[in-house]
């Protein structure tokens, strides 16, 4: 039984960033950060636990197929994922599998465990949000800049077109409309696959761009709100350099809405990835995930949500962190 | 205070202006959409499948049978059964573009401006008691947020358009159509953000005096929030708008590429990208298919960000010098 | 006429809880007695507690302990444990102008708005004219010109502001008027403005006033009584002239002379603790003893003792003879 | 410092991706033929195999006592060298080869042989193909109950030999046989591996190739086994099976030279791949009929489709020509009857009932009709499930506009696949789009599933006419057999409890190099036949 055990290591670690808080005041960071990752779990638990429920109230089934199975076949395949017993103990089983890592065996791939899918295709889900984290950056940072600084001028008005560009394009019209001249006209760049390094130019850029998009509006608007502030105006009456201004004390203020915007695009990066792959043919999560979801591979499904979960808890907490190294005034939560 | 960049104000004033006349403009012409001598956006016309943008006939096409009420009928007496025809093209049926583009604004439209309106209500509403009581009201509500939040989105709208599908079918009589799963779906997922922002909001303006003057004037919590929170929420709250009905844009036609999206024989704009993005092959092109919805999606969101930015810089207590009103 | 008394505070303890962390004390065990048609100074540095005490009185602070009770409406009210809405038809006869004056209006409101809002929120029995007709009534009175009746806050100056809040305050004609700071975002030549209004209103509407402020000159020229505050507790309680040319606390003594030492490290640690920030030794014996001049070995001992100097002052000090 | 702190940990994350990530572009070189295989595979286990990407992969790594001839589709010798058949028809003998061995070099003996099939009937494995063999003695038993393992008729005498025992004649037996699903699979290694057999690292077979690498969403690749009985008859070492789902990026990786052989185009794209192909003389688009329909089932227990005029009304009015030439224009046979033509039933070619046509004012008719008898004034509105994928919902969009010029109302509603099927498992639905493609090459894959009880019926309709005609010619020789056949497929028709609509055509891309394609109603290209070579 790991499942309780789970729910009592959960509620000592409550317990002990309470204590914890209680005699070391309540800015000490080992309590916030006990209490963060005491929430993670929750929330975690929160989040399967719903979309447990949510997914069996779903109509449909993982062994229905265009093909119906004979009764004896489907009722052995129920019972051998225990589907025939009642659903609050499957829940308890499954919260009790979940307790001890393992996430269970695949009900469409059955010749494979949740655990060996994630294995597969986390790292290709990594490795292209990765680059598209980049390109948003690239891409984000340079025309908010360019905006702020020219507010008002042609060059912002022509950064507001892009943004506005890679912000209302759906992202298969953008993939869509640079395939053609990118791998057709330059064949620069392979249609399709991971092959090589090539091969992830298009796909991040078509995931990155959009977040590059909204990044560069909210860096636009930190920018000029912080801009006019009268520290900023100290520094340049000091003489320094207006390059100098904005990278050493402008861009650190206007920084904090655009990272705090970071965790929910890495969330966004992450499960919207599946578009991508379908187009791209690129071996990822997100492509399992709709497709569990689809099917009702149940375990497959609920694994990669709680995959999921964690990893946009765990990305929110990072970006956290940076704002926190940003501006000490905001409090670990 | 000024803002110390220069900017000429007149010129962005200009463009506000033409933005609010093309947001308004597209407005009237989705919502009035049968008034205008349109073609049937659903009319199948194959003869005529695949015709580039104003190459193919005007068809004289009526709903039948013939509505003696309403907008169509008011077009009826004022057009007959002319039609500006397929202007920009017709799509692989020898459906009019045009006539879809338009009605698909209204679809669209309607479902970005009646979520967000939805998000907003309820993410103020939450928001606005969350940062008002304080305490364990705020602690829970604003878990139940990040619970939500760390939901994936796509996860959840499979599932729950599939089961409000179903109850549509188990319960016909309830009428439930698919333009209002998509709006709850919608608006269920684009709340959180402007709770978060709200109650941040109403946590900083709690502290501010004027509220505790209301207080001491004795009025009452609805007044309260009525006349003094939400007036001092308005500028978060539209920054929040120009925010969401981009994402809800693209969301929509993010479900259209799953295909959970409208459902023939109504039509959104993310349908035609969709359609769009089909007709788009490495052998063969239908430009008119892709261009059009793209430029309308590209457009609208352009006229949006730049009303938002420049409402919320007028907003900005630090720029009005003027009188806000 | 005998003085009966409006406003009486037996026990009051406040403490806030910030965060997770314990509750901080911020006043305790505070009496104060206001008889009717007084005017009473609550001076302190800040950080003593004196708008807390004022926002207590006032229903927008909780209190954890002790009574308040007042016979403003004719009748005796307990204010201590009421909710908001049971508070409002007190708000009638107690009223409070808030500290900063450009903070307190709605910036998206006109001033004369606010006003009438007040009377007729609290004088149910108004009409909206009449209501008005109030409100720009209180605006003549408080000397501000009628042509600024319907202007938003930011477009008029601090001061007349300041009228504005005064006016607001007085739209329900209470009994008993709590000032908080009212004047110390002025400058000196306001500040006499409106101390010479105030006292004008008190002396036409026989006004009960309270006055919360750090300016001894303030305290000494609008009250007839004088209660001194450190570290949430009352120090010294006089009538002004004695406390203020013979004070009998060594708190007292630094205030009036403008000689108060900088707060030594253990006072700091205290101020810490307040603001939750770090672990420190709770204080035993005085709470000014480390900033004290005077400060002997009893005084880190045991309960302070409350002393009477003479009729109707007292003070909180072990050594009672120090200014000898 | 903790600025610090934070970038180099951003740092290392950037990099520990990137370093993951190369390990994608460490692998293996090109292999010598890719296929662009539709999604991914569900199962390598040829008895859980039931998708056509599935069956491909299936086909390239097993093998079964016979195999169908890729141009003719005639049964060839593959494990079996020689078979006979009793002259009643119901009992056959095969003679495996000698030295066959599985590819990590065991021999294979017929007892092995009759353990893949009584696996393959066993409930416990999960078959979804298992009415396969059900013209086996005691087969349908067995799979339907679990018992009577022994008494199916599948029986090895000796190491080489091997008698199968039928119910009936049946004259598709050996089209059956050659089916990827009942390719041999390896006993030894099944029985201590378990499900996880088919890793490459467990991996063995007796087909052509033999696993390599199996990663998910990727792609499958095989290489040539050495120890096949027809090794040298192979043409290309290595064989990769792309998972590629859109369409749209098989044609671009098509077009960009990264796969040889598609197995789909774009809707979209087939006017134009039929012009470019066509005109070049190249012919590297050529669609090609094969056993499939596409369809419509009427839920026949659903008012007021119980009555089969309003079924049959509902048939009549549709008009398939427009479908087939301006949704799927492929060059999809418009349907005529339910079973495709160019079925082979036994000797004979199966003559379908051709009987469907779009006749507007029959449909009228029968409309007012079936009303009448229902006490109706008016067809009420009702919903046809669709599954919203571009060719699907086109479809549908033209069969709601045609029916609503008729006064016949629809309401569409989209539905993913796996509410499809369950609507159709639990019969809540009016009507719904189906499919059906043959497992072999006889009308019976078809018309079987229509006899009542039958699990791919889904309509609720049963009769017993129909029922007592597939039942007579089951016993009947080829002609007299076809003849029958016919006759129920009318019976269905006019019934109508499917509305069939347009039968599927192969749309594959396959490059200039490929020699030994051959177009043929199954669909059937094995890999293992392809070979490099000038054009066909």
């Amino acid at each position: 039984m790991s499942a309780p055990l789970l729910l009592i290591g959960l509620a000592g670690l409550f317990a002990w960033a309470h204590w914890r808080t209680r005699r070391a005041g309540k800015n000490d960071r080992w309590a916030a950060h006990a209490r963060r990752l005491a929430w993670v779990i929750t929330t975690t638990l929160a989040v399967y636990t719903a979309s447990f429920f949510l997914m069996r109230a779903t109509p449909g089934g993982p062994f229905d197929g265009d093909r119906a199975l004979a009764p004896e076949i489907e009722a052995r395949l129920r019972a051998r994922y225990q589907l025939d017993r009642p659903v609050w103990v499957q829940w308890w089983n499954s919260i009790d599998a979940l307790a001890r890592l393992d996430l269970g065996p695949s009900m469409v791939l059955r010749e494979f465990t949740v655990q060996e899918i994630l294995v597969q295709s986390l790292p290709t889900s990594l490795l292209v949000g990765t680059a598209a984290v980049a390109w948003m950056i690239l891409i984000g940072l340079p025309l908010g800049l360019l905006a702020a600084r020219r507010a008002g001028q042609w060059p912002d008005a022509a950064a507001s077109l892009v943004a506005a560009l890679g912000q209302s394009l759906p992202t298969f019209v953008l993939a869509g409309l640079l395939i053609p001249p990118l791998v057709f006209g330059l064949g620069w760049l392979p249609a399709a696959g991971l092959e090589s390094p090539a091969g992830l130019v298009l796909p991040s850029l078509c995931l990155g761009l959009p977040y590059g998009a909204q990044l560069a509006r909210l860096l636009r608007a930190g920018l000029i709100n912080t801009l006019d502030q009268d520290f900023v105006r100290t520094a340049r009456a000091k003489g320094l350099g207006e390059a100098r201004v904005i990278s050493r004390y402008a861009l650190r203020g206007a920084l904090v809405p655009a990272i705090a915007f970071l965790g929910p695009a890495i969330a966004g990066i992450l499960t919207g990835s599946l578009v991508v792959e379908n187009l791209f043919g690129i071996p990822g999560l997100g492509s399992h995930f709709v497709q569990g979801a689809l099917s009702r591979d149940y375990p497959l499904a609920l694994g990669l949500v709680t995959i999921y979960t964690l990893l946009i808890s765990i990305s929110t907490w990072i970006c956290d962190l940076l704002l926190v190294a940003l501006d000490p005034r905001i409090e670990l939560g | 205070m000024r803002a110390l960049s220069p900017r000429p104000r007149r010129a962005v004033d200009l463009v506000a202006r033409l933005a609010l006349a093309y947001l308004a403009g597209l407005a009237i012409v989705a919502a009035l959409a049968p008034l205008w001598p349109l073609e049937d956006p659903a009319a199948v016309k194959l003869p005529r499948a695949l015709a580039p943008p104003g190459s193919a006939p005007a068809a004289a096409v009526l709903a039948e049978p013939i509505p003696r009420t309403g907008l169509a009928a008011l077009r009826r007496r004022l057009f007959g059964d002319w039609s500006i025809g397929p202007c920009l093209g017709t799509d692989d049926l020898g459906r009019c573009l045009l006539s879809r583009l338009v009605f698909g604004a209204r679809v669209s439209l309607t479902v970005a401006a009646l979520a967000s309106l939805l998000s907003l209500v309820l993410g103020t509403t939450l928001g606005l008691l969350a940062g008002w009581r304080g305490g364990a009201f705020d602690r829970w509500t604003m878990r139940v947020v990040d619970v939500i939040s760390a939901l994936p989105m796509v996860f959840l709208v499979i599932f729950v358009v599939s089961l409000l599908r179903g109850v549509r079918n188990a319960r016909p009589d309830m009428d439930i159509d698919q333009i209002s799963v998509l709006l709850f779906v919608i608006a269920l997922t684009s709340w959180l953000s402007v709770a978060r922002l709200v109650r941040a909001e109403v946590a900083s303006l709690k502290q501010r005096a004027f509220i505790d003057a209301a207080v001491l004037s004795g009025l009452s919590e609805r007044a309260i929030f009525l006349r003094h929170l939400l007036p001092n929420l308005l500028p978060i709250v539209i920054v929040a708008l120009t925010l969401n009905v981009p994402r809800i844009f693209l969301f929509e036609a993010f479900l259209s590429f799953l295909g959970l999206g409208v459902e023939a024989p109504s039509v959104s704009w993310g349908l035609l990208a969709r359609q769009g993005y089909d007709s788009l092959t490495a052998v063969h092109a239908t430009w008119w298919m892709v261009v059009f919805p793209a430029a309308a999606f590209l457009l609208t969101l352009l006229a949006m960000n730049f009303l938002g930015d420049r409402w919320s810089e007028r907003l900005d207590p630090r720029q009005s010098s003027e009188p806000v009103a | 006429m005998s003085p009966s008394p409006l406003l009486s505070i037996q026990g009051l303890s406040v403490t806030r809880s910030r965060g997770r962390g314990s509750p901080v004390p911020i006043l305790q065990d505070i009496h104060i007695e206001i008889l009717r048609g007084s005017s009473v100074a609550v001076v302190g540095e800040s950080g003593s507690g004196k708008s807390t005490l004022a926002k207590t009185v006032l229903g927008l602070i909780p209190a954890q302990a002790g009574s308040i009770v007042t016979w403003a409406s004719g009748t005796r009210e307990e204010l201590v444990g009421r909710s908001r809405a049971a508070f409002v038809p007190l708000r009638r006869h107690l009223q409070m102008v808030l500290q900063d004056p450009s903070a307190s209006f709605n910036p998206r409101r006109r001033l004369g708005e606010s006003i009438s809002e007040a009377a007729r929120a609290l004088v149910p029995t108004l009409s909206r004219a009449a209501a008005e007709e109030r409100a720009r009534g209180l605006w003549q009175e408080v000397g501000l010109e009628p042509s600024l009746f319907s202007r938003y806050p930011h477009e008029v100056s601090g001061g007349q502001k300041q009228r504005a809040a005064l006016a607001r305050a007085l739209a329900p004609e209470p009994s008993l008027l709590v000032l908080d700071e009212a004047t110390s975002a002025l400058d000196q030549s306001l500040k006499a403005q409106i101390v010479n209004l105030l006292l004008e209103l008190r002396r036409r509407r026989d006004l009960t006033l309270v006055s919360i402020t750090h300016d001894l000159g303030i305290a000494r020229a609008l009250a007839d009584r004088i209660v001194v505050l450190y570290d949430g507790r009352i120090v010294e309680d006089g009538p002004s002239a004695a406390v203020l040319d013979r004070p009998r606390h060594p708190y007292t003594a630094a205030l009036a002379a403008a000689l108060l030492p900088p707060v030594p490290a253990l006072a700091r640690a205290q101020l810490a603790r307040k603001s939750g920030d770090l672990k420190a030794p709770s204080p035993i014996g005085c709470a000014f003893q480390s900033r004290c001049a005077h400060a002997a070995e009893v005084c880190r001992t045991g309960e302070v003792p409350w002393l009477s100097q003479s009729p109707g002052h007292h003070t909180r000090c072990h050594r009672e003879d120090w200014f000898s | 410092m903790e600025k610090r702190a934070v970038i180099l940990t951003s740092l290392v994350l950037i990099l520990g991706a990137l370093l993951l990530g190369a390990t994608f572009w460490s692998t293996e070189a090109r292999a010598d033929l890719t296929i662009a295989n539709g999604p991914d595979p569900r199962s390598l286990d040829p008895a859980l195999a039931q998708s056509t990407a599935d069956l491909r992969v299936a086909a390239s790594l097993f093998v079964g006592l016979v195999s169908p001839d890729p141009r003719t589709l005639e049964p060839r010798p593959a494990l079996a060298k020689s078979w006979s058949a009793s002259a009643n028809g119901q009992s056959w003998t095969f003679q495996l080869r000698e030295n066959l061995k599985w590819s990590d070099g065991t021999p294979l003996v017929a007892a092995e042989v009759v353990w893949s099939y009584l696996r393959f009937l066993d409930p416990g494995t999960g078959t979804r193909l298992g009415d396969l063999l059900d013209c086996v003695r005691g087969a349908r038993h067995f799979r339907e109950t679990g018992q009577g393992r022994d008494r199916v008729g599948i029986v090895a005498p000796d190491d080489r030999t091997l008698h199968f025992q039928l119910d009936r004649r049946t004259p598709y037996f050996l089209d059956v046989l050659g089916q990827p699903p009942l390719g041999v699979v390896p006993r030894h290694v099944i029985e201590s591996r378990g499900l996880g057999w088919t890793r490459p690292e467990h991996f063995v077979s007796a087909g052509p190739y033999r696993l390599v690498t199996w990663r998910l969403r990727d792609r499958v690749r095989v290489q040539r086994n050495p120890l096949y009985f027809d090794a040298a008859g192979v043409a290309f070492d290595t064989v990769d099976f792309r998972a590629v789902e859109n369409a749209a990026t098989m044609l671009n990786l098509f077009i960009t030279g990264g796969v040889d052989f598609a197995t789909d185009v774009p809707p979209g794209a087939v006017p134009a791949l039929l012009a470019r192909y066509g005109a070049s003389g190249t012919r590297e688009f050529l669609p090609a009929p094969r056993l499939g329909t596409f369809f419509l089932r009427v839920n026949c227990r659903r008012p007021p489709f119980t009555n089969p005029k309003l079924r049959a009304a509902l048939s009549y009015s549709i008009d398939r020509e427009a479908i087939v030439s301006t949704v799927t224009r492929a060059g999809e046979p418009a349907c005529r009857s339910f079973v495709p033509d160019g079925v082979r039933a036994g000797e004979v070619e199966y003559q379908s009932a051709r009987t469907l046509s779009f006749d507007p004012g029959r449909a009228a008719e029968l409309l007012s009709l079936g009303l009448a008898e229902e006490g109706l004034t008016q067809l009420p509105s009702f919903e046809l499930l669709y599954s919203p994928e571009p060719g699907d919902q086109a479809i549908a969009e033209l069969l709601q506009s045609r029916w609503a010029s008729l006064g016949i109302n629809c309401r569409l509603v989209g539905q993913d696949g796996a509410s499809i099927r369950d609507a159709l498992k639990r019969l809540d639905y009016t009507v719904a789009r189906s499919s059906w493609l043959g497992d072999y090459n006889d009308p019976s894959t078809f018309l079987d599933q229509y006899r009542t009880g039958s699990p791919g019926n889904r309509t609720g309709w049963s009769s017993e006419v129909y029922d007592g005609l597939l039942a007579r010619a089951a016993s009947e020789a080829d002609s007299a057999r076809a003849a029958t056949l016919k006759e129920a497929e009318t019976h269905l028709l006019a019934q109508s409890p499917i509305l069939p609509i347009y039968h599927y055509v192969s749309r594959n891309l396959v490059s200039q190099r490929l020699a030994g394609y051959f177009s043929n109603v199954m669909d059937w290209h094995p890999p293992s036949s392809l070979s490099e070579g000038t054009p066909r």
